[in-house]
């Protein structure tokens, strides 16, 4: 046990933070900070110039622009990037798609599409979920039927979120509804200007516009574009939701926002006693989980997550979805004004908080449910 | 003691709901009618005028029919069931309700009037920038000259401000204390915005804007504008009763009626028995709601006071466990915004914030927690 | 709607806040409201006075000593009653066995028990639950066989609060083993002197002794002593659960127990605004509760609980839990010398708080478990 | 920063499970033994003494074995998991840490030699009746005359008070501050009883009764005793963690084999995920244990007292939910004192409120919260 890092982990700290606070441009960082939407262009800039200085997917394998880092490493990294207000990666590339093709694509694959989804040239989206398959992934009713050596795709995914900036979107399909559901799933690449296919947007509770749906019909995907084998999208689906729980809970987006809170509010939570043990147990509990997560991450082996990375996915939303309710409480009357915009004379991080906490309700229900964590604990770990 | 209803008062429900359900019978009217400026329908509007709903609770020599609270209550239980987005808690209860405190004979005969009839959008500007639900004004400040009285400085948020025809403005008066005023809508600038909630609000700047004392010039209303707010802050809680209604109702259908695994939702334990926890929730919030609403009839300010801080807390706490419940155990579909149950949770959301949220009342509970050994609810008020 | 009492209501509630305030003698009273434990003799006692005063069992039918109240007198009753700190008549006798008499019993039965039931002359213990039978009761295994006239009891019985001072004991036994579960069941009441029948102690968690074993071995019950029909057991079990949760959230007692920790920590709860808002809320709380205990009392029809009444049973056991709970954290660290016995120098309330915090952990449990209360809910009024 | 053991470190924890496991394989073993007074197996504190577990801490010089904080936590948790009643916490870790931090030479070999071969056990006598966790004493005042010190006043609750060999005392100074003195127990006047969670303490009067300054005579040595209490708060979070962990195993087992409706409980989901919850308490709790136990190292007081409010709230949260689930999803059985589960709960309650519960650290927590933006666990202490 050992509570200090290293003298070398601490050079490597000071080494991210002084490159995420100075290479990543300030309008794109203030941005983050002060909890507005990031433009397409953004995100993808910002990932652009993560990859230029080798930051963009550091746990990938080191063929592939990875670095071999220890967990603790990508821990700071992934820290010092959200301290900074530095966009995290876009999940469907890096921790997606980059680490299922690394793993099972062919190497005509590899080449064509990791260096771009690693720096954004290729914005991937998901195509997992369905009307009738949430939680239930295994029921999906996307059919690719094989017509010479394209599959032609028919069908609808859902709840695919960015899909309106999307290149290319990796999708679960049923290639043979012979068999057992899950062995009759495999996985395709689609290119999302195919002929047919079309995205349709969702507009959510918060008035945003950030996920869609996405329509098949008689969409031609080339042969070369399914990975792995055919029937085996169901083990590359586990593998690849098992990667996306890793470090899943943005603890230190978490942080930034209470930290922002406290600075925004900090006469009213000296003079309120019950609105300063509030923020502290909220501080308490991120440390918590922080240290949580600092446990787990030592503990994942290659790409089988530790299943306590549950506790971290569950625990994270819940806390994120408490700080954003703060946010809304401290804003009082003034959380009304959504959509007063620049000229409001209230004070301008006030608007947003209502709408922010109202989209943030989906952190508990998308990418696994609490529902779906608790059952994975009860299973996995204590075996009911 | 008794919780139920008597005859007409069942009748005006039936009433209520008949109107408000056939506007918004399915959520899709009710999005369509937000979308689009003032937020509301005219038409409906205009009909809730007509079957008397706007004059409820004024005096019949102000145009009203002089009912009492457990009427309003009624109506704003069946606003909060669909959701109807219709001004009817700040126009009617808040700037209606204050007018009728604090005007003279002529202004409520004119004001309350407009308002029962439907002519007449009264929006109550009282939110300033940096308050708190107070019941004083500090942005706004009052100044006579000659007889003449003007308003400078700023409200916000100030609902249905854009489309009002007038608005009660409270303001800092020369003297101390807080005043009301009347300014017409043409004469203040106003800056309009939708809300979250698929309302409107607005950004009012008054610069030496001609205002009318509301009642006798220069008096401190600053009670009666706290009577009003915690009368208003129990009408909310009697919106957000419907409105918890619905979303329980929406969600225990839900899970009767989608499939996951091959089964309906409702076969997995843990959910039912969430729902059970809803429904205690809207069960407690129910009694506060229907008792505190019997306590405005006492009239003593004081004690209207503690039992709207008392309703709302239980509520700020139901809605919340509800609203955010009601959207979980939808999974993806209730974060959408053509599905309804979000957009219930979005206006208890705003009813929470909108007249003070559960720790601001505690505040209020706390300071007199001390003050009585139990509480004897057979001997309040 | 009408908040007040009429002028009869409340003349009614000062008559009995007079009668409880000045009848029921002053030693009980105090060990009721100082939280102390209480004698067979206390508790009869208490019982004996009210039964002079007709006021043992207001809800019985008239003719067996009832008084045709309306739901709300009798709420104000219990209330008055709860608040002078009357012990509450014994819900064995006066909830369980009477009501189950008065409306199954035959009129032998009748007129040999109701009135001595009403007195608690007769001590009246439950046996329901079994060790292998809790919560699914149906599956109970103690079983009684036809022997001339006589029924011959064998099996055990678990849970049976203060057994140990019984006289009867009213039993669900199975006799008839061919049919389905439910039908097969029968009430019998059984003489606690019988030859066979052990009542053995059950320690709790606190070091009380408040639950028995009940085991029969061969004991002769006398065929008169069969309630109702043979088989009729499950219906009558019904009934009887079901009164027993009408009016079970024993709210005047919580604010009883509550009110005394106030006056107790005054000067803390005045310095603390933490603390202030923890007890405002708790007796908010209670004021909800209260308030729907009024709404559910005056909807209740004839034997037929409103389904609302499982919200009482475990609102109210969460309450008088936290109660409870902050009754442990006044004491502080003087809540550790639960057995300091008279001589000690802390405060005398503290050192009862922690067993009375582990007590009551019972609460949630007993008496159909809040997890009964919730499937209830769950299905009979959500449809779920 | 590292969570894992070194080799010596789970040697360690193998060797103090193998000797406690032995000692309670059963829970009937721990409720008898803590039936009959001293409440503890004097055979098992003496095989701890052996085994060096009882002189861990202290420096070699003093006749321990001079190990980190870590090796004490190990063994607490190891306490914790078998709910041992043994007296470990007080005697060891608070009256000898004590000892260990003030004492002369002389008091620290003789007193902490003492306790580390089990031929005196110490107690702690330092809360007093009014006292919450405060490390000041007031209640017990010294006195000095002509270099000789007495002590007057009544110290309560006192674990293991009656027991002890020897106490030490905290005491008002003369000259203001507090100091502590040791007090052969043989000197007050002691009563002793049973507490609810198996263990024992006493009431111990003091009357003018003859005491030994610890370290300098009349140095105010408040600071001392609070790193004291905070090494303690943080020891007990040892236990906790493992009677936790222990608490919800038997759930866990209990579930699995129980059955009801003809299937075992955990076919029940409500119940399963309700584990699930519980377990994600354990997990924090475990974090934030690990964490401060490591950071006592540091030997900062300011980070040490932080530290150990910061695990004190964690813990006290989760211990309370996971013991009150405990027993609640055993039902009935839980509740009575032959099984085990409720005696973890009756023990994780008493550690609650022995040196401070989650509220008493949140006050630590909350005024200290705006003095810095956000936590940084890889930067602390």
């Amino acid at each position: 046990m050992q509570l200090a890092l290293s003298a070398e982990d601490e050079a490597f700290r000071a080494e991210m933070r002084e490159f995420f606070t100075t290479q990543v441009p300030d309008d794109i960082r203030a941005a983050v900070i002060e909890g507005r939407e990031l433009s397409k262009e953004q995100i993808a800039g910002s990932m652009k110039v993560l990859d230029e200085h080798d930051l963009a997917a550091p746990h990938w394998p080191e063929e592939w622009g990875g670095r071999g880092w220890s967990d603790l490493r990508r821990h700071i990294y992934l820290d010092e990037m959200q301290a900074a207000g530095c966009p995290v990666p876009l999940a469907f590339n890096t921790s997606m798609i980059g680490p299922v093709l690394a793993q099972f694509g062919s190497q005509e694959q590899k080449e064509r599409f990791l260096a771009k989804t690693r720096n954004c040239e290729i914005w991937w989206s998901q195509g997992f979920s369905e009307p009738d398959a949430g939680s239930d992934l295994a029921s999906l009713r996307t059919t690719a039927v094989k017509d010479g050596d394209d599959w032609v795709v028919n069908g609808q995914k859902t709840w695919t979120t960015l899909g309106q900036y999307g290149d290319w979107i990796f999708t679960l399909v049923r290639t043979n509804p012979e068999v057992k559901k899950q062995a009759g799933i495999s996985m395709l690449l689609i290119d999302m200007t195919s002929p047919g296919l079309e995205v349709r947007p969702i507009e959510l509770i918060d008035g945003g516009h950030e996920v869609n749906e996405v329509w098949f019909e008689d969409v031609r995907v080339p042969g070369e574009n399914l990975v792995g084998e055919e029937g085996q999208g169901w083990t590359i689906a586990k593998f690849l939701l098992g990667n996306e729980r890793v470090g899943v809970a943005p603890v230190g987006a978490i942080k930034r926002h209470l930290a922002r809170l406290k600075e925004l509010n900090g006469e009213r939570i000296g003079a309120e006693p019950r609105l300063a043990a509030r923020v502290a147990e909220l501080e308490n509990e991120l440390l918590a989980l922080e240290l949580t997560a600092l446990r787990v991450v030592a503990h994942s082996s290659e790409g089988e997550p530790h299943p306590a990375s549950s506790v971290l996915k569950l625990k994270g939303t819940v806390l994120q979805q408490a700080v954003s309710e703060l946010g809304v409480d401290l804003a009082g009357p003034a959380s009304l004004a959504s959509g007063a915009g620049d000229g409001t004379a209230l004070p301008d991080w006030t608007p947003h908080t209502a709408p922010t906490y109202l989209n943030l309700r989906k952190a508990s229900i998308y990418g696994g449910s609490n529902e779906v964590q608790r059952q994975i604990i009860a299973r996995t770990i204590l075996g009911l | 003691m008794d919780f139920t209803y008597d005859d007409e008062q069942e009748s005006l429900r039936d009433a209520v709901r008949g109107l408000l359900g056939k506007a918004y019978s399915d959520f899709e009217q009710r999005r369509q009618t937000t979308k689009e400026d003032p937020g509301f329908s005219e038409k409906t509007w205009r009909q809730m005028a007509e079957m008397g709903l706007l004059g409820l609770p004024f005096s019949e020599d102000d145009g009203g029919v002089g009912a009492g609270p457990v009427e309003i209550g009624i109506v704003c239980q069946e606003i909060g069931r669909v959701i109807a987005p219709e001004p009817y808690l700040p126009v009617v209860v808040l700037a209606g309700g204050l007018v009728q405190a604090c005007g003279t004979p002529e202004q409520r005969a004119e004001v309350l009037g407009g308002i029962a009839s439907g002519e007449q959008v009264v929006a109550f500007a009282h939110d300033e920038p940096g308050s708190r639900w107070a019941p004083a004004a500090s942005g706004v400040t009052a100044s006579e000259s000659d007889g003449s009285w003007t308003l400078t400085g700023t409200k916000e948020p100030v609902v249905a401000g854009e489309r009002a025809d007038a608005l009660v403005v409270t303001a800092a008066l020369p003297g101390g204390g807080t005043g009301a005023f009347l300014v017409q809508g043409a004469d203040a600038e106003r800056t309009g915005y939708a809300t979250y909630d698929g309302g409107r609000a607005a950004r009012v700047v008054l610069d030496g804007t001609a205002a009318t004392p509301l009642g006798e010039p220069g008096t401190d209303l600053t009670a009666s504008i706290g009577t009003v707010l915690d009368i208003g802050r129990i009408m909310a809680g009697n919106i957000a009763l419907g409105a918890m209604q619905t979303a329980l109702r929406s969600t225990t259908e839900y899970l009767k009626s989608r499939k996951q695994f091959g089964v309906t939702l409702n076969t997995f334990q843990a959910l039912t028995f969430r729902s059970a926890d809803m429904y205690i929730s809207l069960e407690l919030a129910s009694s506060m709601v229907q008792w505190a609403t019997m306590v405005i009839e006492s009239g003593d300010a004081d004690a209207v006071r503690v039992a709207a801080a008392r309703c709302g807390v239980q509520v700020s706490r139901s809605s919340r466990h509800i609203g955010q419940e009601a959207i979980q155990l939808h999974g993806g579909i209730g974060m959408t915004a053509e599905y309804s149950v979000g957009s219930y949770t979005a206006v208890l959301t705003m009813l929470d914030h909108l007249l003070g949220d559960g720790d601001h009342h505690v505040d209020v509970l706390a300071a007199g927690v001390l003050d009585h050994g139990s509480l004897d609810p057979l001997a309040m008020a």
